[in-house]
C-alpha cells in the first residue's frame, strides 16, 4: 500500500449506492473531477481506487503498481535462487574431477538456473518494470484489463513454486532449459523431471501473454490525450514492441512444451523420427521462441536506456524516430535468426548461409540504437549518476556480447564455438550486459519514483564497480576455455586439459559478482527504509511518471495529463495541462484513439476481485494434476470454468453496470 | 495463505513424488538381497502366507528411473527377442493378465535369476541382481501395475503397443494398436 | 506539480462498439496470439508432411464428412453472428436475446457433430506422427470451440439478467461476435489440412 | 573506466596467447578445417576488438570532453544534431559494410570447409551412444569393416568422412584442433569430414549436452601415418590375443561368465555385445569409459569395481565380483592389445 | 518322405477321388496328437501303418491302418529338453519324418535325430547334433538319400550358425557337415564348386562377404525342404535368412545365406550356388521347397528346378549349372524390383532399404514370405504348380541388438499388415510354362497349410480357421471342404489304404508362426508379437483354438 491510501476513513467521501436499473438509459452521472479542488478530489479518488483492506482485500488487488511490486520482488528472489545455483555449479567447476556435486544435481542445477533466468527472472522482471511504468508513462489510472494482469501474477509465482519445489524434491528438470529431445522425450528422461519442465514453462509463459495483452492495449488505448504515436516514451515503445514479440514468440515455446507433454504423457509421435515426427522440429519450434526471447528480455532495456540516457544527458534523445524504427525492425528481425542456433544440426548449407545473413542484419538496427544513444551522450557533459553508471556498463559489456553475438552468426565459426562456454560467455554479455545492467541502472533510476526514497548513491557506485569487475572476471575468461575446447553443461572436467586455473579464476569473479547483488539488496532494503525522501521528480526527468507523486496514489494522476511534448515535463514547466470531466466515484479512465490519441471514451477500468487469484489456483491444480494424467485438463476444465465466470460475472459494482 | 496450500500440495505430492524419481545407480549395497519366499501359487496349508521381510522390491517397483532402466535393459539383453514388446513370441505374452509363475515382484525377479524348465534361460550371474530387479519391475508395469506416473512412456521407436504408463486406461479404451 | 485544465471530456461516451473499444482490442491480442499457436501448428504439421515421402504413413484416409458438416455449419452460423452484431450495435435488447440463443445453439450443434470427428479420423493419436498432428489440430480448435461456446452461454444467460442493460454488455455481444468469426475462419485451413492434405499423399 | 578497459584488454590478449597450447583448443589447429576456422576466428575476433574500442572511444569522449551541462533539456542545436545525424549515418552504413564483408567471408570459408573432404576414401561411421562412441571403419570387403570404440585412428594427411548418427539421443562429434562440431542425431546420417596435417594424438568430447554423463564422453583422433594405421587396421581385423598365464586365463571365464559377457565383444570367444564397447583390444587403447581414465591396471580395476562411481550414471552396471574375480578379470583384459 | 518323392512334387497318382465324388468325402477315422501345437507334419503312411510326429515333445504315433478306426501300433515319446521350447523360433512345430530301409528317422526340437524300428518303435540310434544353449533346434523333416540321413538346423534368430549334416542311416555318425557361412572348407566348397554366376565366385566368400566374426553368428541356418535327382546325383537345399535381422550389423552379401546349394549327397560337395537375396534386409530365408521337373522349357527339354521363393518370385532354374531362368513375382512384390536374369542378382527397391533407427512401410512381402515353409504341389496333368501362400506386407524398423549366444539375435521391430486386397492368403496355380498364374483364390489367413495334388485333377489344402478343402486342379473351383477342430497348418496327403481306397489325411492344429498367437497365446496389443506376425492375425484367436488332431477321409 502506498502512503497515498493511507486516508483515514472520516475523511472519505459516502459509500456510493448500488442501483439496479431495468433499461438503458443514458448514464447517470456521478460527482465529476471537474472543478474539484485537490483535497476532495483526492478524497474521492482515494476511496474509488483503493485497494480494500484486509489479507483478501491484499489478494484481491487489481492496482498495476501492487502488482508490479510484487513482481519486481517475486523476480528478484527467483534471480537470488538462480545466482545461488551458478554459485554452486561454479563451485564444483572451481578445480577440475572436483567430486562435490554430481552429475545429477549439477544437471538439474544448471537447467534450474537456465530455467529460473529465462523464465521467472528475465521475462517477468521486464515486464513487471513495464507493469509498473508503462501507466504511468502513458498517464493512465491503471493498465487495461486489470484482473487479468492480477492473474498474471498469480500464475507465475505458481508455476514458479511448481519448478522450485519440485527442486527441492530432487525431481528438478535437468535437460537444460531448452530440454531438447530425445533427451527430455519419453524415453530418455524416466519420472516427472522433464514433464516439471514442460508444464512450467507452459503455465508461467500464459502469464507473459497476458501481460503482454494488457500491455498493448493500455498503450494503444489508454495514452493521454495528445500523446500521438510520435510522443509515446522510447521506454513504452520498447514495452509495446516486446509485448508484439511476446505475442507472437511465445506461442511457440507453449507449442512445444505442449507437444512434449504429448509425447510423454499420452505417446503422441511428434518427435519420434520413428513414427514420421521429427527430434529437429522440437528444436526448430523452441528457437522460434527462443530467439526472440533473446530481445523480449533485451527490448524492454534498451527503452531503460533510452529512458536514463536522456535524463541525465540532459536532452531528449537524439534519433528518437530511428530508435523507434530501430525497435520495430529487431522486434521483425528477431524472428528470422532462430536458425542460429541449429548450425551443428548439419542444415543444408545454403539455408544455414542465409541465416547467416539475416543474423548479422540483426546488429544494424541494433546499431543504430547504440550510436543514437552516443550521439545523446556527446551532447554536453552528462551527470554522472549510478544509474548512467550501468548505463555505461550496459555499453561496455553489451557491445562484446553483440560482436561476439556477431561471430556466431557466421556459420563456421559456429560450428566451434557453439555449446561451448564461448557461447556461454556471449549470452551472459547480452543478456547481463545487454538487459540486467540496464535493469539495475533502471533499479536505481526509477526507485525513487516507486518508493518514494532515494537508493544510497555509495553504495550504489561500489555495487557498479563490484558488478563490472566480478562480471567480466566470471565471463570474459569463459570466451577463452571456450575456445580451448570446453563445452558447456559439464559437470566436471579432466585436468589433463589445463582448464584448471582459469576455471578458478572464473569461479572467484562469479562470487564476486553474486556478492555485488548481496550489496544491492542491502542498498534495496537500506534505501527504502533510510533513503532520504525523493520527492516527485528526484532526476528531473521528462517524462509522465515524474508528474505524480512518488510513490504515486493509488489513482495514478489526479486529472489526466494532457500531452504535448515526448518530454512532457521539461515542455510543461510551468503547469501541467490536464483533462477534466472524470467521474470521480467510479474507477473512470479516458480510452483515447489508437494514432492520435483523441480521448474517445470514459470507460470503467475493472474493480478488485479475488476471482483472477481463484481462476490462478484452479488453473494451476489443473497443471500441476496433468503431469500425473492428462484427465486433469477435462477434471480441471470444471474449476477453471466456474473461477472464469465468476470472475467476469458482474456484482453490481458502476464499474459493470451502464 | 496461499502459498501455504500450495506447499502442502507440493508436500503431499512429494511424500508419493519422491521415492518415484530417486535415481540410485547402485542400490545394492543399501538395501537386502530381496530374497523372498517366492511361491508361484497362492494355495498354501498353513492358512497365513509370510509377509515379506525387506523392501528390495518396493523400492524398485515404483520408481521411474529403476522402470526406465528396466525397459532399456529388456531390449538390451534380448528378453523382447522372445517376449517381443510385452506381446510374446517365443517366450509367452507378459502384457496380459496371466502369469505362469506368479506375479509379485520375487516371482519375476526368481524367474529371471533362475529360469524356468519351459524355455526360460537363467541369467544367475549373468545379470547383476539390482539389473533383475529392474528387469522384473518393468516386466511388471508391462501390464499396468506400476504406478502410472512411475511407468516408462513410449519408446522413440516403432509404435508396437500403448505405452506402459497409459496401459490400464489405454486396455479399457479397447484401442489399437 | 500544477495542473491546468485544457480539455473537458466529461460529454464522452461511457462505453464504445468494435475497435473503439479496449476489449476488442484485447480480443484481438487473444486471436493473435491464439492464431500463432494455430500456425504454428499447422505449420509443425506441414513440415512433418513435407519431411517424410507419403504422409499419412500408411494409415487409412479420414472420413471427410463429420468434418464437413461442421464446415457448413459453421460458416452458415457467421450470417445470424452477423446479423446479431448488427443489433448489439444499435443495443436492441430483444433481437440480441434471441440472436444469443440463436448462437449459442449453432455453437452446440457443431460441438455436437466434432464429437463424431475424432472416430472419423480412423487413426489413433498414439498411432504415428501423423495421427498426432491431425488429433493436436483438432483438439486445439474443439478447445477454442468450446471455450467459447461456453462464453456465448454464459453471456446469453447474462443478457437475460438485469446486468444486460448495460452498453457494455452489447460490447461485449460484438467481440463474442468478433471471437466466433476468428473460431470459424481458423477451422477453414485446420479442415483443409486433416481432411484435404493427406488425400494427396 | 579507460585503464579498466585496457587493464582487461591486456589480460584478455595474454589469456588468448596462453590458450595456444592445449590439445582440445580450436586455437590450436592441426588440420586444414581448424586452421581455416581459427584464422577466421582471430580475423573476427581483431575486427571485432577494434570495433568494440571505437565505440568505447566514443563513449569516453563526453566523459572526457567536460564541456558545460545543458541547462535547458530542450533547448537542442539544430545544426550539432545534424553533424551528429551525419556520424551516424556513416557509422550505420559502416556497420553495414562490415557485415556484409563478415558474412561473405563466413560464406567463403563455408565454401572451403565443404572442399576438405570432397576426396576422403575412407569412411568411418561413428554411433553416439549414452555415453560412448561407436566407430565403425567402413570398407569395401565387408569382411575388413572394423568396428571399435572411443579411439578413432586416422591416415594423417588424409581426408576423412565420418558418418554420425546416433541410437539414443543427440550428441554432437566434435575434435576442435581438427574441426568445427556436427550434431549425432537419431533418425538421421550427418558428414563431417576431417583431415589432421600431422600425426598426432587430438582430444575430442560431446558438445551437446547428452544426459548425465556428457562430461565424460571423450574421444580421441590419433592420427598416424599412412602404413602405420593400415598395420594398425589389420592387427585391429585380429580376434583377441588369447589369454596367457593361469590368472588372465581364469579371467577370460570369468569374463564369459559373469554379466561382462551380455553387452561387451571380445572378437574369438562367444562374448558378442553390442550395446558395450567392443573391448577386443581394449588394452590397445590410451583411455578407459570414452576418456574418463588412462588406461592402466589400477584405472582399469577402479573403473570395474564401482563404474558408478567413476562415473555416476552411466549404463555399465555394479557388479559384485570378489578380490581375486577382478584381478583375474583385469589380468585378462589387460592382454588383449 | 513327406515331399511324396525325391523331386518333391506332391502329386499323387491315385485318382478314385475325383473332380465329381469328392464332395462325398467323409471322415474315416480321426486321432487326437494330445498335443496342442503347431501340426506342420505331414503324416507317413508306409504299409498298412501310419506315422504321426507330433510338435514338442516330439510323440512318434504308429497307427495300424488295417484295422477299423486305426488303432495305436507303438507310440515313442523322445521326451526331449523342455528347455528347448525356450529357444524355438516361431512355435515348437516339427515338420514330419522319413522312412527308409525300415526305419523312421525325426528330428527332435532340442536337436536329436533318432532312427525307430517301423515295426516295434524301438529306438535303434540317437545322434545328438544341435546344442540348445546357443539356440540351436530342429524343426524340418530328415530326407534319406544313399543311406544318409539329410538334417539342418533352425535358429536363424538365435545367431545359429546354419548347416546341413548327413547322418549314416545306419549306426547315426555324422558322416559330412556342411556349413552354410564361414571358410569354404567348412562349406564343403572344392574344386567342383562352379557356381553360374559371377557374384557367386570367390575364395571363402562365406568369410569376406561379412564383417569380421559376424558368419559364426550369422544364421543360414537349413530348417526346410532338401530335393534330390539321382540322375545328376545331386541334393538341392535352401539356406535361411542371414542374421541378425538387421541389415546394417552385417553389411556384405553375407554368403551363403538366403541362397541354395546343390551338392553330391555322398560327399556333400557344393556343385553350385545361387543366392536368392544377396544381403537380406527382409528375412527372406531361402529354404523353400524345390520341385524338381523335366520339361520343356521355351521349346527345348531342360532340368529344371521350380521355386517359389520366399522374396515372392517363382524362380525357374536350371538345376545342373544353377542358371537362373525365370522368376516372376507370383504376388504383391515391392521390396524389390525384379530379378536381373544376366547376373542373377536381385533387384532391390531403395525405397524399401530397411536399416537402424528406420521405419520402412508396407514392405511386401512379410518376414514371412509370399510364401513360407508350406509345400506347394505339381501336377504333371495340369502343368501347374499350385502354391499356398500369404498375402501380407509389413513396416519394419531396425533396432539396436546385442548378441548373446542363446538369446534372440534379430535386431528388427516387425509389424505385419494384410497385403493389397486385404485377403492375408491366397492359394494360387501358378502356370510354369507360361509364367503366369491359372488362378487364385483369396483367403482370409494365410494358407500355412501345404498342398497336395492327385491324378484325379484335386487339391487339397487347409485353412488356419480350420477348413479343409479340395479343390479342381483346373480351375479351383471349391468342391469339398470340411471344418476341422482347429487350424489347419500341416500337410495333407492322399494314400490307398489297405483296403484298396484312396484316403486322405490331414493334421488339425494351429500353431507355426502364423498361428502362434493361437498356439502361444500372444497378446494381440503388442504388434511386434511372434516378431511381427501377431500384428496380422489379431482375430485369429476369435476363429479358432490350438489343436492336435489327424482326420483321415475317404469316400463312402
Amino acid at each position: 500500500m502506498s502512503s497515498a491510501d493511507l486516508t483515514s476513513e472520516r475523511d472519505l467521501p459516502p459509500e456510493r449506492e448500488t442501483s439496479v436499473r431495468g433499461d438503458i438509459a443514458p448514464a447517470r452521472d456521478g460527482p465529476r473531477d471537474t472543478g474539484m479542488d485537490d483535497a476532495s478530489l483526492h478524497r474521492w479518488l482515494a476511496r474509488t481506487w483503493r485497494t480494500p483492506p484486509g489479507i483478501i482485500g491484499a489478494l484481491s488487488s487489481v492496482d498495476h503498481k501492487v502488482i508490479a511490486r510484487r513482481y519486481l520482488i517475486t523476480a528478484f528472489l527467483f534471480l537470488c535462487l538462480g545466482g545461488l545455483n551458478a554459485v554452486a555449479m561454479r563451485i564444483q567447476l572451481s578445480g577440475p574431477q572436483r567430486g562435490l556435486i554430481g552429475p545429477d544435481l549439477y544437471n538439474q542445477l544448471f537447467t534450474m538456473h537456465g530455467v529460473t533466468m529465462m523464465f521467472l527472472f528475465a521475462v517477468p522482471i521486464v515486464q513487471a518494470t513495464g507493469i509498473y511504468l508503462v501507466p504511468l508513462m502513458v498517464g493512465t489510472r491503471n493498465i487495461a484489463f486489470p484482473r487479468l494482469n492480477a492473474f498474471g501474477y498469480w500464475v507465475y509465482v505458481s508455476g514458479g513454486l511448481f519448478a522450485w519445489v519440485s527442486f527441492a524434491l530432487a525431481m528438478a528438470p535437468d535437460v537444460g532449459w531448452f530440454a531438447y529431445v530425445p533427451l527430455s522425450g519419453p524415453e530418455f528422461s524416466p519420472g516427472k523431471r522433464a514433464d516439471v519442465w514442460a508444464q512450467m514453462i507452459t503455465y508461467t509463459e500464459v502469464s507473459s501473454l497476458a501481460v503482454a495483452v494488457a500491455t498493448i492495449v493500455t498503450v494503444l488505448k489508454q495514452r493521454a490525450p495528445g500523446m500521438s504515436l510520435d510522443k509515446i516514451p522510447l521506454y513504452v515503445w520498447a514495452l509495446l514492441v516486446t509485448s508484439f514479440v511476446v505475442v507472437f514468440a511465445m506461442p511457440a515455446v507453449m507449442i512445444t512444451s505442449t507437444f512434449l507433454i504429448l509425447d510423454r504423457l499420452v505417446g503422441t509421435h511428434i518427435f519420434n523420427p520413428a513414427e514420421g515426427g521429427d527430434a529437429l522440429l522440437f528444436q526448430h519450434l523452441f528457437w522460434f521462441f527462443g530467439h526472440p526471447e533473446v530481445y523480449i528480455i533485451f527490448l524492454p532495456a534498451t527503452g531503460m536506456v533510452s529512458s536514463i540516457i536522456p535524463a541525465f544527458a540532459r536532452r531528449p534523445a537524439f534519433g528518437h524516430l530511428g530508435l523507434v524504427l530501430s525497435l520495430i525492425a529487431v522486434g521483425f528481425l528477431s524472428f528470422g535468426l532462430w536458425v542460429h542456433h541449429m548450425f551443428a544440426t548439419g542444415l543444408p548449407k545454403l539455408g544455414a548461409s542465409f541465416f547467416t545473413a539475416s543474423s548479422m542484419l540483426i546488429a544494424i538496427p541494433n546499431g543504430v540504437q547504440i550510436f543514437c544513444w552516443l550521439a545523446t551522450l556527446w551532447d554536453g557533459r552528462p551527470v554522472i549518476r549510478t544509474p548512467l553508471l550501468f548505463v555505461f556498463g550496459f555499453f561496455f559489456t553489451f557491445v562484446i556480447g553483440g560482436l561476439t553475438g556477431v561471430m556466431l552468426a557466421s556459420v563456421p565459426l559456429d560450428l566451434q564455438v557453439h555449446d561451448t562456454y564461448f557461447v556461454v560467455a556471449h549470452f551472459h554479455y547480452v543478456l547481463i550486459g545487454g538487459s540486467v545492467f540496464p535493469l539495475l541502472g533502471a533499479a536505481y533510476f526509477w526507485f525513487p519514483k516507486i518508493t518514494g526514497r532515494m537508493m544510497s548513491e555509495r553504495l550504489g557506485r561500489w555495487h557498479f564497480w563490484l558488478a563490472m569487475i566480478g562480471f567480466n572476471a566470471a565471463f570474459f575468461p569463459m570466451h577463452i576455455v571456450g575456445l580451448w575446447g570446453m563445452p558447456r553443461r559439464v559437470y566436471t572436467y579432466p585436468a589433463e586439459l589445463d582448464w584448471g586455473n582459469i576455471n578458478l579464476f572464473i569461479s572467484a569473479g562469479a562470487v564476486l559478482f553474486f556478492l555485488s547483488f548481496v550489496l544491492f539488496a542491502f542498498n534495496l532494503v537500506h534505501g527504502a527504509l533510510r533513503g532520504t525522501p525523493a520527492g516527485d521528480n528526484p532526476w528531473d526527468a521528462g517524462t509522465l511518471e515524474w508528474a505524480t507523486s512518488s510513490p504515486p496514489p493509488s489513482y495514478n494522476f489526479t486529472r489526466i495529463p494532457v500531452v504535448t511534448n515526448v518530454e512532457p515535463l521539461w515542455a510543461e514547466r510551468g503547469a501541467l495541462p490536464v483533462a477534466s470531466g472524470l467521474r470521480v466515484d467510479a474507477r473512470e479512465l479516458i480510452i483515447s484513439t489508437v494514432a492520435e490519441a483523441h480521448p474517445d471514451i470514459r470507460e470503467k477500468s475493472a474493480t478488485p476481485s479475488i476471482w483472477p487469484l481463484l481462476a490462478a489456483i484452479a488453473v494451476g491444480a489443473t497443471f500441476l494434476y496433468s503431469i500425473f494424467t492428462p484427465w486433469a485438463i477435462i477434471w480441471g476444465a470444471a474449476p477453471i470454468a466456474v473461477t472464469l465466470v465468476g470472475w467476469f460475472w458482474p456484482k453490481g459494482d458502476p464499474e459493470d453496470e451502464e | 495463505m496461499r502459498p501455504v496450500v500450495a506447499l502442502l500440495l507440493f508436500a503431499s505430492m512429494a511424500l508419493a513424488a519422491c521415492q518415484r524419481e530417486e535415481r540410485d545407480t547402485r542400490p545394492q549395497s543399501a538395501l537386502g538381497s530381496g530374497e523372498q519366499p517366492t511361491p508361484v501359487t497362492t494355495l498354501e496349508p498353513g492358512g497365513q502366507r509370510p509377509s515379506p521381510t525387506d523392501n528390495k522390491a518396493a523400492s524398485f517397483e515404483a520408481n521411474a528411473f529403476h522402470l526406465s532402466e528396466g525397459k532399456r535393459l529388456f531390449g538390451w539383453f534380448n528378453c523382447s527377442g522372445c517376449h517381443a514388446n510385452g506381446g510374446g513370441g517365443m517366450g509367452p505374452a507378459l502384457m496380459d493378465e496371466k502369469w505362469i509363475y506368479g506375479s509379485s515382484m520375487e516371482s519375476i525377479h526368481a524367474t529371471i535369476r533362475d529360469g524356468r524348465p519351459n524355455g526360460m534361460p537363467s541369467f544367475r550371474d549373468k545379470i547383476p541382481d539390482d539389473q533383475i530387479w529392474e528387469l522384473a519391475a518393468f516386466v511388471r508395469s508391462l501390464s499396468g501395475n506400476a504406478p502410472s506416473s512411475a511407468a516408462p512412456s513410449r519408446n522413440d521407436d516403432m509404435m508396437v503397443h500403448p505405452s506402459e504408463n497409459r496401459m490400464p486406461d489405454a486396455a479399457t479404451l479397447g484401442k489399437s494398436p | 506539480m500544477n495542473q491546468r485544465p485544457v480539455l473537458d471530456i466529461s460529454d464522452l461516451p461511457t462505453f464504445g462498439h468494435g475497435p473503439r473499444s479496449p476489449t476488442w482490442w484485447g480480443t484481438l491480442g487473444f486471436m493473435a496470439l491464439e492464431g500463432t499457436g494455430f500456425a504454428l501448428a499447422a505449420g509443425a504439421y506441414l513440415y512433418l508432411a513435407t519431411l517424410w515421402p507419403n504422409w499419412r504413413l500408411s494409415a487409412p484416409v479420414p472420413n471427410h464428412w463429420p468434418g464437413t458438416i461442421v464446415t457448413l455449419l459453421l460458416i452458415v452460423s457467421l450470417v445470424p453472428n452477423h446479423i446479431l452484431n448488427g443489433y448489439a450495435k444499435r443495443c436492441a435488447m430483444g433481437p440480441v436475446r434471441i440472436g444469443m440463443v440463436v448462437m449459442s445453439l449453432l455453437g452446440l450443434a457443431p460441438l455436437v457433430v466434432r464429437w463424431f470427428e475424432f472416430p472419423a479420423l480412423n487413426i489413433y493419436w498414439d498411432t504415428n506422427a501423423y495421427g498426432s498432428m491431425i488429433w493436436v489440430l483438432l483438439g486445439l480448435h474443439t478447445t477454442h470451440l468450446i471455450t467459447d461456446v461456453g462464453d456465448t452461454i454464459v453471456l446469453t444467460v447474462l443478457m437475460f439478467t438485469h446486468h444486460g442493460y448495460s452498453g457494455r454488455r452489447f460490447g461485449d455481444v460484438g467481440d463474442n461476435v468478433f471471437y466466433w468469426d476468428f473460431v470459424v475462419l481458423t477451422w477453414i485451413p485446420i479442415y483443409l489440412l486433416i481432411y484435404w492434405l493427406p488425400r494427396l499423399g | 573506466m579507460k585503464r579498466l578497459a585496457s587493464i582487461a584488454f591486456a589480460t584478455a590478449i595474454a589469456l588468448f596467447l596462453q590458450g595456444c597450447a592445449g590439445w582440445q583448443s580450436a586455437l590450436d589447429p592441426k588440420g586444414p578445417a581448424a586452421s581455416e576456422l581459427a584464422w577466421l576466428i582471430w580475423f573476427f575476433t581483431g575486427l571485432c576488438a577494434v570495433v568494440w574500442v571505437l565505440v568505447m572511444a566514443a563513449l569516453a569522449v563526453p566523459l572526457l570532453m567536460r564541456s558545460r551541462q545543458h541547462a535547458e533539456p530542450l533547448a537542442l542545436d539544430a545544426d550539432a544534431d545534424s553533424r551528429k545525424l551525419r556520424v551516424v549515418t556513416v557509422a550505420v552504413g559502416l556497420t553495414a559494410v562490415i557485415l556484409v564483408g563478415l558474412t561473405l567471408l563466413s560464406f567463403f570459408a563455408n565454401r572451403t570447409l565443404a572442399a576438405i573432404g570432397s576426396d576422403a576414401a575412407l569412411t568411418i561411421r561413428v554411433t553416439g551412444h549414452q555415453w560412448w562412441w561407436e566407430v565403425r571403419y567402413e570398407d569395401a570387403t565387408p569382411s575388413r569393416v572394423l568396428t571399435t570404440a572411443n579411439e578413432i585412428h586416422i591416415p594423417a594427411g588424409e581426408p576423412v568422412r565420418l558418418l554420425l548418427t546416433s541410437t539414443d539421443v543427440i550428441h554432437s562429434f566434435w575434435v576442435p584442433s581438427l574441426s568445427g562440431k556436427l550434431d549425432l542425431i537419431p533418425g538421421r546420417m550427418n558428414v563431417l569430414d576431417i583431415k589432421a596435417d600431422k600425426p598426432g594424438v587430438y582430444r575430442g568430447q560431446c558438445a551437446e549436452f547428452c544426459g548425465a554423463q556428457h562430461a565424460n564422453m571423450g574421444t580421441f583422433i590419433i592420427a598416424e601415418p599412412r602404413a602405420k594405421f593400415d598395420a594398425w587396421w589389420n592387427d585391429q581385423l585380429q580376434p583377441a590375443a588369447a589369454p596367457t598365464g593361469g590368472e588372465a586365463k581364469a579371467g577370460e571365464n570369468l569374463f564369459l561368465k559373469r554379466p561382462c559377457v551380455m553387452c561387451h565383444k571380445i572378437g574369438g570367444t562367444p562374448a558378442g555385445g553390442t550395446v558395450a564397447p567392443d573391448l577386443t583390444h581394449l588394452a590397445s587403447r590410451q583411455t578407459l569409459a570414452a576418456g574418463t581414465l588412462t588406461m592402466s591396471r589400477g584405472n582399469l580395476a577402479a573403473w570395474i569395481a564401482d563404474p558408478q562411481g567413476v562415473k555416476p550414471g552411466s549404463h555399465m552396471p555394479v557388479v559384485d565380483l570378489s578380490g581375486d574375480e577382478l584381478n583375474a578379470i583385469v589380468a585378462y583384459l589387460e592382454g588383449l592389445k | 518322405m513327406p515331399a511324396k518323392n525325391y523331386a518333391s512334387t506332391r502329386y499323387s497318382e491315385l485318382a478314385e477321388i475325383n473332380e465329381g465324388n469328392v464332395k462325398n468325402l467323409q471322415v474315416a477315422f480321426t486321432f487326437s496328437t494330445g498335443v496342442n501345437k503347431g501340426q506342420e507334419a505331414a503324416p507317413l503312411v508306409v504299409g498298412n501303418t501310419m506315422y504321426i510326429v507330433t510338435p514338442f515333445p516330439n510323440i512318434v504315433y504308429a497307427l495300424d491302418l488295417s484295422k477299423p478306426g486305426a488303432p495305436m501300433k507303438w507310440k515313442y515319446e523322445p521326451n526331449p529338453e523342455p528347455a528347448a521350447q525356450g529357444v524355438a523360433c516361431c512355435d515348437v512345430v516339427n515338420r514330419g519324418a522319413a522312412f527308409a530301409d525300415g526305419r523312421i528317422f525325426f528330428n527332435t526340437l532340442d536337436g536329436h535325430t533318432i532312427a525307430l524300428d517301423a515295426t516295434s518303435g524301438q529306438p535303434i540310434w540317437n545322434a545328438h547334433i544341435g546344442n540348445i544353449n546357443i539356440g540351436e533346434t530342429i524343426t524340418m523333416a530328415p530326407l534319406v538319400v544313399k543311406g544318409n540321413v539329410l538334417v539342418g538346423n533352425s535358429g536363424g534368430e538365435m545367431g545359429v550358425r546354419g548347416w546341413v549334416k548327413a547322418l549314416d542311416a545306419g549306426d547315426g555318425h555324422v558322416v559330412w557337415t556342411a556349413y552354410n557361412t564361414g571358410p569354404d572348407k567348412e562349406v564343403l566348397i572344392g574344386p567342383d564348386f562352379k557356381p553360374h554366376y559371377d557374384m557367386d565366385k570367390g575364395k571363402d566368400l562365406g568369410v569376406t562377404t561379412w564383417p569380421p566374426e559376424a558368419w559364426k553368428i550369422g544364421g543360414g541356418n537349413m530348417w526346410g525342404w532338401i530335393s534330390y535327382d539321382p540322375d545328376l546325383n545331386l541334393i538341392f537345399h535352401g539356406t535361411g535368412n542371414p542374421g541378425p535381422w538387421n541389415p546394417d550389423l552385417r553389411p556384405g552379401d553375407n554368403k551363403w545365406t538366403s541362397g541354395i546349394f546343390a551338392r553330391e549327397p555322398d560327399t556333400g560337395a557344393a556343385k553350385w550356388f545361387y543366392q536368392w537375396s544377396p544381403h537380406d534386409l527382409h528375412d527372406y530365408d531361402g529354404i523353400n521347397e524345390q520341385v524338381l521337373l523335366d520339361m520343356n522349357w521355351q521349346g527345348k527339354p531342360r532340368k529344371v528346378l521350380v521355386r517359389p521363393e520366399r522374396n515372392g518370385y517363382l524362380y525357374v532354374l536350371d538345376r545342373a549349372t544353377g542358371e537362373v531362368l525365370s522368376a516372376k513375382p507370383y504376388g504383391p512384390v515391392n521390396s524389390s524390383k525384379g530379378v536381373d536374369l544376366k547376373t542373377g542378382r536381385l533387384m532391390e527397391n531403395p525405397d524399401k532399404l530397411t536399416g537402424t533407427g528406420k521405419v520402412v512401410r508396407d514392405i511386401c512381402p512379410t518376414a514371412s514370405g509370399l510364401k513360407d515353409w508350406q509345400p506347394s504341389a505339381f501336377s504333371p496333368k495340369t502343368g501347374l504348380l499350385y502354391i499356398p501362400h500369404n498375402n501380407l506386407c509389413m513396416d519394419e524398423e531396425g533396432v539396436e541388438v546385442n548378441y548373446t549366444a542363446g538369446t534372440p539375435y534379430v535386431g528388427m521391430n516387425v509389424r505385419m499388415i494384410p497385403g493389397p486386397g486385404g485377403n492375408r492368403g491366397a492359394f494360387t496355380a501358378w502356370d510354369i510354362a507360361a509364367e503366369k498364374p491359372a488362378w487364385s483364390l483369396k483367403e482370409n489367413f494365410p494358407v500355412w497349410s501345404g498342398a497336395v495334388v492327385t491324378a484325379g485333377d484335386v487339391v487339397f489344402y487347409g485353412t488356419m480357421e480350420g477348413w479343409f478343402k479340395a479343390v479342381s486342379a483346373k480351375t479351383g473351383d471349391l468342391l469339398w471342404q470340411f471344418k476341422t477342430s482347429s487350424g489347419i497348418i500341416g500337410q495333407p496327403i492322399t494314400y490307398r489304404g489297405p483296403d484298396g481306397h484312396q484316403y486322405v489325411a490331414i493334421l488339425s492344429g494351429v500353431g507355426g508362426w502364423a498361428g502362434a498367437i493361437v498356439s502361444g497365446d500372444l497378446d494381440p496389443r503388442d504388434a511386434t508379437a511372434a516378431l511381427g506376425f501377431v500384428n496380422a492375425m489379431k482375430d485369429l484367436k476369435n476363429a479358432t483354438t490350438a489343436g492336435g488332431t489327424l482326420y483321415v477321409f475317404r469316400l463312402p
